[in-house]
């Protein structure tokens, strides 16, 4: 036995994209952000997409170019605050968003690519929150039923994969990606360095190719990839 | 036949089943027969075996002599990596199962019916030792397929128009591989799909415990 | 900074154990099983225990031994199929055994771990496994609230280690470990190998120390851990 | 002393708090103020430094120049490790708030009130960027103190008998570290329990918009 090869270019998978789609895309701040299928989608131009993502990214990066691009229908979020123009669009009404805890966005997702229907949890009782969710009574408590997210497509950025689609993250850029790699029937990796079956460890796999459907590797890293001057 | 040598009998039925899975798939095969499919595997064929006990990619199966102590799989057989083998903890295992990245799993049976749904798992009062992975394999793997002998070892059917059994899966089962046919399950009940070699269609009737439609076309053998 | 040194010895670890504990116990089978840890609670004689493990072990190995000794009130489990003595225990009363379908027993302890009241699921519905358990409408399905579970303690086998308790498991004796190492106040790890701080890669941590409470590193590996002969 | 030099105040305030995180603690600093309390902390003391977007141990904050553009904290900055660092995705990060593992957090505020609320995310109409960690950070951390200057930049105080923004988490702020004072949240309300250098008991109850309890005894000051 072998393990099949999914490796394609970025080009090709962004094009089974279609308009829409309900996107995950990966990253907190810059690290983990797939900023090549991002611009990729830019210039493909798919249209009412819903995007799923811990942040906005700032002005000028990430999906603040899809948004600036009109692309995006709706954002489920858990805070833009470092993007003034996603802010914006949002009071103007260009885009709604949909705000959650982080942790509780991170177990939705989870949730979701676990194949479970929701979670149950105590976070946010008591704020503006919990207004309009359902309720479920457990041990004579009341608590928050917190329906998991399953997306059409998550695009991920990942640091080392081989071509079956395992991939390995670097640091913090982990974050939100092996989550969403596992909460969509069609998951597309953006890779630093693809090398062949084999070049990684199995205890070093972080998301099993098993979830992912295309691997393109990155011939270049863009400016988007590098450190913030703050 | 009945005169036919029933290991040349089982043999066959894992060799057709083998055939069930193609390239490109994410399989779980279930303890027991649905095992012994690995090694019927074509060596070039692009496929991820999965065990529920933590890994994809398996490869081998190992003696004794070169096994790894920490590399088995649910069944508790000593496994071997291939290379781009991955190793996950039993959340994972199973969010893989249940989230739709498993085409195919391939279980036992003591009984199935011709609705589909499949016991497999629990004998009142005889064997109750828990149900494992199994109901989570049979109501969520995308296609759900069974080998078993047709008959149990009174030579009772195992497909019946009802189980009697507690089930695992309700309405699941697509296919059935047994050392006499092959059966799919249709919105009409059982329906025969092929014949192993040397059984006739009668023999099968007989050996079901359910109406079997037999098509007007020729039935392939196996 | 430096990070707090959590090492002990597998004595002391045990002796925080109280009687009429809920103790959550690693492994699938041999790998993962912590086999000293639970040698010396049967040493040390523990009662009225609930245990929390995938499987019951086999005769005379593991948690066998805990049932054999009399310590286990009740086994919450998915299969005991390999151990005759405790279907025996069973079928005869001595202990009482709650059953749960695999994955969702992993989802409960890892709910628990995740600071989760309950997961929301369809397994189990149509089988006798729904009997009993609390049901929740969405979306105009019925489905299935089961409940997080956490445990007074954890025991844990891991590969290596290092003195915060930041842990990594060896191929498929990774299993239940990684979930339960979050679900209970009492983490104990027995590892085969203790490093310094800074002897694992950031990245290869499996279980980060946070979690971890008391790291025991083993002197040997008994005939426990071996390979079966079948 | 109103003509204190607010650099003063404002360093005495994050070196006052430093020292409320003691040996062994799991801790996470939240953006902005907090963060500063890390240059603060002796060399030695061990503790471990945790940031929601994936990682514990986090070590000196590290310039444009020599920074690693994976590895940054929540609030953006550049961090680096140290012997023992772990990286983890967002779900074990929150797991470990939620189940009870992280001993101290914390947090800037908009308005505390007396019985422990907090307001920390959200200006209707002015500031409603998405709450991100904050409300698990508030509402599951084992203990949850605040760190905020006594006043907004108006003078209006931020310590209330109730607050008036949108709330984070109900009934979690233990303790207030401010630059004119430590207050306890108490079941009696706000009490007194330090005082800035410098600064009198008659200040902070003017700057203070609830009820302040002054015990009978010396006040220390930091």
């Amino acid at each position: 036995m072998s393990l099949p090869d999914k490796t394609t270019t970025i080009e090709a998978a962004v094009a089974r994209i279609p308009d829409g789609a309900t996107i995950m895309v990966g990253g907190f701040g810059v690290p983990g952000t797939p900023f090549t299928l991002i611009r990729e989608l830019v210039r493909q131009g798919q249209k009412d997409l819903t995007l799923i993502k811990n942040d906005a990214n700032e002005t000028g990066m990430g999906i603040d170019l899809l948004i600036a691009n009109g692309q995006v229908k709706t954002l489920i979020s858990t805070h833009i605050g470092l993007n003034a123009n996603a802010i914006s669009a949002l009071n103007s009404g260009r885009i709604r968003v949909e705000f959650c805890a982080q942790g509780i966005l991170a177990e939705r997702i989870r949730a979701g690519g676990a194949g479970l229907s929701a979670i149950v949890t105590d976070i946010g009782l008591g704020t503006e929150l919990a207004e309009g969710k359902q309720v479920v009574e457990m041990h004579g408590k009341r608590l928050l039923v917190e329906s998991a997210l399953r997306a059409d497509v998550a695009l991920i950025h990942a640091d080392c994969a081989d071509p079956f689609g395992n991939l390995t993250y670097a640091a913090t850029a982990r974050n939100f990606n092996p989550l969403m790699a596992m909460a969509a029937p069609m998951v597309i990796a953006e890779v630093e360095t693809l090398g062949p079956l084999g070049s990684l460890s199995p205890e070093a796999v972080e998301t099993p190719g098993a979830f992912v459907d295309h691997v393109a590797e990155l011939s270049e890293l863009s400016e988007d990839y590098g450190i913030v001057r703050r | 036949m009945s005169d036919a040598n029933p290991l040349d009998a089982r043999a066959r039925m894992i060799a057709r089943a083998a055939r069930e899975i193609t390239a490109g798939m994410v399989v779980n095969l279930g303890i027991g027969l649905p095992t012994k499919v690995i090694n019927h595997l074509p060596a070039n064929l692009p496929v991820c075996l999965h065990t529920e006990n933590g890994m994809t990619g398996i490869g081998a199966t190992l003696p004794y002599e070169r096994a790894d102590r920490n590399l088995i799989d649910a069944g508790g057989a000593y496994v071997s990596p291939i290379p781009g083998s991955a190793y996950f903890d039993s959340a994972v295992s199973f969010a893989l199962v249940r989230s739709g990245r498993l085409d195919l799993t391939m279980l036992g049976a003591f009984e199935v019916a011709q609705n589909g749904d499949l016991a497999n798992w629990k004998i009142p009062g005889k064997f109750s030792p828990g149900a494992g992975g199994a109901i989570e394999l049979a109501q969520k793997a995308r296609r759900v397929v069974v080998m078993t002998t047709h008959t149990d070892r009174h030579g009772n059917p195992k497909l019946l128009q009802q189980c009697t059994l507690p089930l695992t899966a309700q309405r699941r089962v697509a296919r059935i591989f047994t050392d006499l046919a092959v059966i799919d399950v249709t919105a009409h009940g059982f329906e025969l799909c092929e014949l192993a070699t040397g059984v006739t269609v009668q023999e099968v009737t007989e050996a079901t415990g359910a109406p079997l439609i037999v098509p007007d076309t020729d039935i392939p053998t196996f």
